[in-house]
């Protein structure tokens, strides 16, 4: 096994001196990655070039001295649901081991930058999940419990309280969906999500794992029950390991294993506003209305709503989205209602039966998975990849990972995110 | 005088020259409004901006990242540097919105005023924070960050909103068109023709105030074409004309979204029309050069010098030199000219000549070329080429190709059969050409909508004409005008391996601003093909995304729609005060004042709740009890006329799905009752299997919620009430005994449905009156009763009673993976029978064991309530279950709660730790019995 | 908005429907084994392109169809119904 | 606690005749008693009015489209007829009909059925006290409901006559056009509870026309 060296001797450091230095003399930054011919063997190939797969590159390499990776993607790098997410970063589940799991991640997150040595924008915002019913106030009060005993901080909190987080709702009694309270999460926040993708590639590049882009995986190689390599649109790589990576194709990319998976890909769609001076601090998420807002430092509105109701890789939007979207926004800033949409984009969901990941092995000795990530994967990232670089190096299922996996389905124990997370970002 | 020797001789900057053939304002309409305070005149007719520059004002607003002075740049809605402040609306349009009386008009992103600065010092930084800055810095120490960010925050681009703005009036409408064309200049309006003439129903979608494109600023030839165009089309009598109105979009199944602007009752209307055939005739978009101070105001394209002049009659300068590489170009120089405006220099592009770059402070004042020499001005013209606006070829699947000889991205060959082109989108030509293409598109596109052949209609040839290819001068100069990205950030961001056009975009954020690539992104990428030493046509471009313009959150909204049930008894709870509380769509009495007196009503005396909501299906056929066998886990192949049975509902994993009682009304007669959430799912459910499993059944389910109201009359008195208001049932508890089901008049009302049940717990006597009698049934029972102490009880009662006798409430006391053993049912759940919904998975559950259990919890302390949602823990604060219900019992006069625990807590007498959120710990107990209040039920057998 | 041929409506907005998924059928109740039936409940082939799938029209004729879609495209290229009802098939042409 | 006189807010009737049947929509001054429904008394003679009927009679039939009931019933599904006796009836489904007859008369609506469907399968109920049925009637009338329904009300596709089932402001409505002497009219059915939010949506969504209440007609059907 190559053990991980550096690229081309230490990265090049970021900072405001190297900025200012660079002001000055104009030399051109070295590049964030490298292009380099494909080899015809790599010791683990990672489908899928967003978060999940670059994090899992980049873990490997650095905690585990395993570099001779190659991660491959049919587009570009963070082009799939890395970059297209809204880039809510948060941990307030309901399930305990969707918590730690949550939890670590966002820690991880916390110090990224730093990591990465590239600035990905984390904010601590606060978020905001919102009550309508009885019903939602008692499970965000189950939110709110579990947390707490996981150690992380969350509370529910009354309509006043909302007010003065975010001056623009409106608590009054009078609306059609009353505000009856809200979970409120003080770690919950936004992040730059092309940065984290960026920067993660920079830092797995710059520690001998390879990107690939414009590759497209054709084929999964097996072998008497073991995965044996790849062979994509460039040509064939043999490896012992291949981690799916991807999100909106991981059935298809599973089925080139033998590998059937409990999955309906769904679009998830989300809309961008014309900026204005900000206004809204806080991360606003109201499931029954199903709606999630946050303001960028831009000051554009970014929103989001629950996936499309059909099964579909479609990727070109719809209207009513956006219909849906403003009507409920609407319903709870109505002083808004001239703020104007400037665009709209879509991206593609795996859903599992009980609204968790499958994270671990398969019936193909060599094949993980790290997929069905729905409408949470950006925000699981970094501690997915962590655990899949342990599971590649170590052939050990962590223990934070290890209630996701896939026999759970035949297996019936589900895990019990599907009452919070039907609108939970 | 000529304007420039008038404009020179020192009086007041005033711009408006006298009267063009086509100007669009009407001077005999002054109009007045403020600019940042400042009273400004301006003709009916005029934009802010036209009016503005007419005033003299040449400075806009301040770039977003460098502050650098903006001003006219298209004169058209996509004006990067000319959005503004209109009262509170943020983001105005300034050189598409009409002027109106009264406007207040202020500068956007400008702190502390327009013309004084601070953020301008950014500029001097300029060569530190090129693209992708950002990533680089500010990185530690991290706890930094959120005060950076909020400095950055400051200086975030756009208008305000302000929390007092009232939500305004909005509006959508539904159309089906055979033939929508988007683009009312002159190919869209022949299309129009040619399509009406054709004998379809049409609708002509116009962005601009009104229609004709750019022959509205055309020549005096033009112009003539262009009245006989609006003719012909006033005179059609099936052309629907939508002026001031974009069509933002195409979505699957040809879903065209229009957005209406010029309504006088609503602020903007979302027309949403299914349109058999749509015609895309956007026609072109000017584009800008790229050179040094190519953001200067005083810098602007040939089609707004143009317009400026002959829509608005304002010269857009004194001193001009014209960068020409087409006819427009050329036009521009001779109208400018024509209208008194002095032109300095043409620099012919055609013959090599080049501007290096533009100098000035605050704005224009010399021009440097390529030469070397200088020329003095205050207005640069360019007319450089153009951009085929293709986001409606593209979200057709389409993919436009680079045309180099034309140098502009042209339509792909992958247009569905129900989207055509037209226009100069396809192609130039002189206006007969344009206007010939359009007809014939226009005509096809009727022969498709209207499904005939179609094969008469040849539609004549429109090529692009050959273009210099002209991006970027020697120098670098701004391609984003929104983003204030230049050529030089997007080399260098190419060279770092941001080189492809989609990681370009993202790093730089080039294309991502409010014109959303409409001026900037060919530019982007023959900057970015330049960088990577690639042709255009390798690089590809980026994909167009909906809405082509931006479409406000209550256009997109509209009427408010949010449909709202009621009780027939709705009137009395409101005149009652009751409290209302949210339930899906219904709306419903919570408790009227005190929900304790009110158990005590019902524990007492007697008491009338409110139960219309719960779900009602009418079942009829012979099959009906297989179907109940199979929906149900117990038995119902054998239940008798006149009798009711309660049943449990799991899915086929087992989960719990709903419960209820269901009578057996007459011979092959049933009437089923569900959950008040669960009505909906129910009745799909109950649809699913007879429609897809079991299509030989013969049953027929229909709805009947509504068409009863339902009350539940509860109490040791109910006996009492009902015999006074019921005559033709013998209501003895011999001949009415629990579990039984009679039909009779209640209250003179004749067809009511009655059942002895409780959930309550006691005596009780749950109505189905015909709904319509609702109200009355209601009053006269009150009324029956006032000896009786009769009163009324709202759901926060009915959950407290229900507590005390244990009763569950699926999704509150279950939730999402809670299957059927282990809620306190077990005995309902009837394994041996053949099959039913969810048979597998209980087989299953109860061989694996391990699952949790809903027991009674009695906290130690009895004036303790755990708040719902408490935890249940183990020492070492591991979550062992969950409280799921909880009330202080006024019947008990203690706490009483239920609980989802683990197999091993569910023993009598176990006690375990509840953790409140308060961060207490308290103790319960479990109790022998999910009933507190008698739990022998021998009240509601009475 | 998807446009879908109900075959007893005719065309409607698929907003007036519900999605009720890919068709699997149910694994005989006597002699039901514990993969094959998890894979009725939660097994999906979600493929890229041509799927046939019912969906109820919840806001129309409450009927279930069938319909024939490309999960690419979201064209529908058939439907029928689900029960016999007296109405026919529609097919795009 | 307990009020003996009427809560409804028109109020103007009294209690004490016996038995008193309410629509779901609150009917404006004057109200008049018609066949023990409460009903608003009042004239509109606006261009553009809405009307509310639910209490007319309404009887729901589930059959199959090959029983005999369904070929008594003669009118096939998306089209409405008169039938001898007046009452209008409406092929609602592949297997389902709609009959609409005067105030009081669903039980013999349902007997004659009954006796129509003899013993074949049928499910024949009265849904009176089910639905919500109001009247739009008027030039404009087409130009709200493209406003709140998504159907195309051109006439080449929606004649007089033509019915069909479909969302009108979000809630799930059966639509009957049914012109009155050559103008325009549409007869919209929904589930009772959600009359008043019908009601109320139309006369919104009627604003720009001048949409006006008119009470309940003399010719019932």
């Amino acid at each position: 096994m190559r053990r991980a060296t550096r690229a081309g001797g230490a990265p090049q450091r970021y900072s405001a001196a190297s900025l200012f230095r660079h002001g000055l003399t104009h030399e051109d930054w070295e590049r964030v990655w490298r292009t380099v011919e494909m080899r015809r063997s790599y010791d683990a190939v990672v489908i899928g070039a967003g978060v999940h797969g670059l994090a899992t590159a980049y873990y490997l390499a650095s905690n585990h001295g395993m570099g001779n990776v190659a991660v491959v993607d049919k587009g570009y790098v963070g082009g799939g649901g890395s970059g297209r997410n809204t880039a809510i970063i948060r941990s307030n589940y309901l399930t305990p081991e969707g918590v730690r799991f949550y939890d670590r991640s966002t820690r991880l997150y916390e110090n990224l930058s730093a990591t990465l040595n590239f600035n990905v924008m984390f904010a601590r915002r606060g978020h905001l999940t919102l009550a309508h019913t009885d019903a939602s106030v008692r499970t965000m009060r189950w939110r709110a419990e579990v947390n707490k005993l996981e150690g992380v901080e969350s509370e529910v909190i009354g309509p006043d309280e909302v007010k003065e987080l975010v001056p623009f709702m409106d608590t009054s009694t009078k609306t059609r969906y009353p505000i009856l309270g809200a979970l409120y999460h003080p770690p919950g926040g936004i992040i730059r999500h092309d940065a984290v993708n960026w920067g993660y590639a920079r830092a797995a590049d710059s520690l001998g794992v390879e990107i690939h882009q414009g590759t497209e995986v054709t084929g999964i190689s097996t072998d008497r029950g073991r995965v044996t390599g790849v062979t994509t649109s460039r040509g064939a790589i043999s490896a012992p390991v291949v981690v799916n990576c991807t999100a909106g194709w991981a059935s298809l990319v599973a089925t080139m294993a033998g590998v059937r998976l409990p999955i309906i890909t769904h679009p998830l769609q989300a809309a961008v506003t014309e900026p204005v001076k900000m206004f809204l601090h806080a991360v606003v998420v109201s499931g029954s209305l199903h709606v999630y807002v946050s303001q960028t430092d831009r000051g554009e509105l970014v929103f989001g709503a629950s996936t499309d109701p059909y099964a579909s890789y479609s990727m070109r939007g719809s209207l009513e989205f956006t219909e849906e979207l403003a009507t409920h926004v609407l319903e709870l800033m109505p002083s808004i209602s001239k703020m104007r949409v400037l665009r709209q984009w879509a991206g593609l969901c795996d859903i599992t039966p009980d609204f968790s990941p499958i994270m671990g092995v398969t019936p193909v000795d060599g094949f993980l998975v790290d997929v069905g990530w729905g409408t949470y994967g950006f925000k699981a990232g970094p501690a997915a990849g962590e655990a899949m670089a342990e599971l590649v190096a170590t052939g050990k299922t962590p223990e934070s990972i290890a209630a996701f996996d896939l026999a759970r389905f035949e297996e019936a124990r589900l895990v019990g995110e599907r009452g919070a997370a039907a609108v939970g970002h | 005088m000529s304007t420039a020797k008038r404009l020179l001789s020192g009086r007041p900057t005033k711009m408006r020259i006298t009267s063009r053939p086509g100007e669009v304002i009407d001077r005999s309409k002054p109009v007045r409004f403020t600019w940042n305070g400042r009273e400004k005149s301006a003709f009916e007719g005029d934009t802010i901006i036209s009016a503005l520059a007419a005033s003299g004002e040449r400075v806009f607003s301040r770039s977003f990242k460098y502050h650098r002075p903006r001003g006219i740049l298209t004169a058209t809605f996509h004006d990067p540097g000319c959005s503004v402040q209109v009262g509170d609306e943020p983001n105005v349009r300034g050189s598409h919105r009409l002027v109106t009386a009264g406007m207040k008009v202020t500068a956007q992103n400008v702190w502390p005023s327009l013309k004084l600065d601070v953020a301008s010092a950014n500029r001097a930084a300029g060569r530190f924070i090129g693209a992708g800055f950002y990533y680089k810095t500010f990185i530690k120490p991290e706890r930094l960050w959120p005060t950076y960010e909020k400095v950055l925050q400051r200086f975030a681009p756009g208008g305000r909103v302000s929390a007092d703005s009232p939500h305004g009036s909005y509006d959508k409408r539904y159309a089906h068109p055979d033939v929508v064309v988007a683009g009312g200049g002159p190919a869209g309006m022949a299309a129009a023709l040619g399509a009406a003439e054709a004998g379809a129903r049409v609708m002509l979608v116009e962005e601009e105030h009104s229609l004709g494109g750019h022959l509205r600023y055309g020549s005096e030839t033009e112009l003539a074409a262009l009245a006989e165009l609006r003719r012909e089309v006033e005179a059609s009598g099936a052309i629907e004309v939508l002026v001031n109105s974009a069509v933002t979009g195409r979505y699957d199944g040809n879903w065209i979204a229009i957005l209406q602007r010029n309504l006088p009752h609503v602020t903007e209307r979302l027309v949403k029309a299914r349109a058999k055939v749509v015609v895309a005739a956007p026609g072109l978009i000017e584009r800008p050069y790229v050179f040094e101070g190519n953001d200067l105001p005083g810098v602007m394209l040939s089609t707004a010098a143009r317009r400026l002049l002959n829509l608005w009659a304002v010269a857009p300068g004194t001193r001009a030199v014209v960068l020409s590489a087409n006819e427009e170009g050329d036009a521009t120089a001779a109208d400018l000219s024509d209208a008194g405006v002095h032109v300095a220099q043409v620099v012919d592009a055609r013959r090599g000549e080049q501007v290096v770059r533009a100098r000035g402070a605050g704005s224009l004042s010399e021009v440097e070329l390529g030469d070397g020499s200088k020329v003095s001005c205050d207005l640069l013209v360019t007319a450089v080429g153009w951009t085929a606006p293709t986001l409606l070829l593209n979200v057709a699947g389409d993919r436009p190709v680079y045309d180099e000889r034309a140098a502009r991205f042209v339509p792909g060959d992958g247009l569905p059969a129900n989207v055509l082109a037209t226009g100069g989108i396809v192609g130039d030509g002189p206006t007969a050409a344009l206007v010939e293409h359009g007809r014939a598109t226009g005509r096809a596109a009727a022969e498709r909508a209207l499904a005939r052949d179609g094969t008469s209609v040849t539609i004549p040839s429109l090529s692009p004409a050959p273009h210099p290819a002209l991006y970027r001068s020697r120098t670098h100069g701004i391609v984003d005008f929104s983003e204030d990205i230049s050529s030089k950030d997007l080399v260098s961001a190419a060279r770092e391996g941001y080189d492809s056009v989609e990681l370009l975009k993202r790093y730089t954020t080039a294309t991502m601003g409010p014109a959303q690539g409409k001026l900037e992104t060919i530019n982007t990428v023959a900057v970015l093909a330049e960088a990577t030493g690639r042709s255009i046509a390798e690089t590809g471009t980026t994909v167009w995304r909906p809405p082509h313009v931006p479409v406000s959150l209550g256009a997109l909204a509209g009427r408010v729609l949010e449909p709202v049930r009621y009780s027939p008894m709705q009137p009395w709870h409101e005149a009652h005060r009751a409290t209302p509380i949210v339930a899906g769509q219904w709306i419903r009495p919570e408790h009227y004042g005190d929900p304790a007196r009110e158990v005590r009503t019902v524990r007492e005396h007697v008491g009338l709740i409110d139960v219309t909501p719960l779900g009602k299906l009418d079942l009829r056929g012979p099959d009906v009890p297989k179907l109940l066998n199979f929906l149900y886990v117990n038995k119902w192949l054998k239940l008798d006329i006149g009798s009711v049975r309660y049943g449990l509902m799991c899915g086929e994993d087992g989960v719990v799905l709903d419960d209820g009682v269901t009578g057996h009304l007459g011979e092959d007669h049933y009437l089923m009752s569900t959950t008040s959430s669960g009505a909906d799912a129910v009745a799909h459910w109950i649809e699913n299997w007879l429609q897809t499993t079991f299509p030989d059944w013969q049953v027929y389910m229909t709805p009947m919620t509504t068409a009863y109201a339902s009350i539940n009359v509860a109490g040791p008195k109910s006996r009492e009430l009902m015999s006074r208001v019921v005559s033709d049932v013998d209501l003895s508890p011999e001949a009415f005994a629990y579990m039984q089901v009679r039909r009779g008049t209640i209250c003179s009302v004749p067809g009511c449905v009655m059942w002895r049940i409780g959930f309550t717990g006691e005596l009780s006597y749950e109505l189905h009156v015909p709904a319509g009698y609702g109200l009355y049934v209601w009053e006269s029972l009150l009324a029956a009763g006032e000896d009786l102490s009769a009163g009324v009880f709202g759901l926060e009662a009915q959950r407290i009673m229900r507590l005390e006798k244990g009763h569950l409430i699926v999704s509150q006391d279950t939730d999402g993976l809670t299957q059927g053993y282990g809620v306190g049912l077990d005995g309902l759940i009837k394994l041996d029978k053949e099959d039913f919904a969810g048979k597998q998975e209980l087989e299953w559950q109860l061989e694996r064991q391990g699952y949790n259990h809903l027991v009674a919890l009695l906290p130690d302390d009895a004036s303790v309530v755990p708040p719902e949602a408490s935890q249940i823990v183990t020492g070492d604060r591991s979550i062992v279950g969950r409280v799921t219900s909880s009330r202080l019992s006024p019947s008990l006069g203690r706490s009483i709660c239920l609980a989802l625990v683990a197999p091993q807590l569910a023993e009598t007498g176990k006690s375990v730790t509840v953790h409140l959120p308060d961060g207490t710990d308290v103790r319960a107990k479990v109790s022998e019995e999910l009933a507190q209040f008698d739990p022998g039920g021998e009240r509601l057998r009475a | 908005m998807i446009l879908i041929p109900c075959p007893h409506c005719g065309d409607r907005n698929s907003s007036e429907f519900t999605y009720a998924g890919e068709v699997h059928s149910r694994p005989s109740p006597g002699d039901a084994r514990q993969g094959p039936w998890r894979d009725y409940l939660y097994g999906k082939d979600n493929p890229a392109g041509w799927t046939e799938e019912r969906w109820f029209h919840g806001s129309g004729c409450g009927k279930y169809l069938r319909a024939e879609r490309h999960t690419v495209t979201n064209e529908i290229r058939a439907t029928r119904p689900e029960v016999g009802a007296g109405a026919s098939s529609r097919t795009r042409p | 606690m307990p009020e003996t006189s009427s809560t409804n807010t028109a109020g103007a009737v009294e209690v004490g005749d016996g038995p008193v049947a309410r629509s779901p929509i609150r009917p404006l001054p004057p109200v008049r008693l018609h066949a023990g429904w409460e009903v608003s008394g009042r004239r509109s003679e606006a261009a553009l009015q809405l009307a509310d009927l639910s209490p007319l009679a309404k009887v729901h039939v589930r059959t199959s489209p090959t029983s005999a009931l369904a070929s008594f019933l003669e009118v096939g599904f998306g089209r409405s007829a008169r039938d001898e006796g007046g009452r209008l009836v409406v092929g609602a489904g592949p297997d389902s009909w709609t009959v609409i007859g005067r105030t009081g008369t669903a039980s013999e609506i349902v007997a004659s059925l009954q006796a129509a469907a003899g013993a074949e399968p049928a499910s024949v109920i009265d849904t009176t006290h089910g639905r919500a049925l109001v009247r739009l009637t008027g030039s404009d009338a087409r130009r709200l409901l493209e406003k709140v329904c998504a159907i195309d009300f051109d006439d080449a596709v929606t004649p007089d006559g033509a019915t069909f089932t479909s969302s009108v402001a979000r809630v799930v409505t059966e639509v009957v056009r049914d012109d009155l002497d050559g103008l325009p009219s549409y007869l919209l059915a929904c589930e009772r509870s959600s009359g008043q939010y019908l009601f109320d949506s139309l006369l919104d969504a009627g604003n720009e026309f001048t949409v006006e209440i008119d009470g309940f007609p003399e010719k019932e059907i």
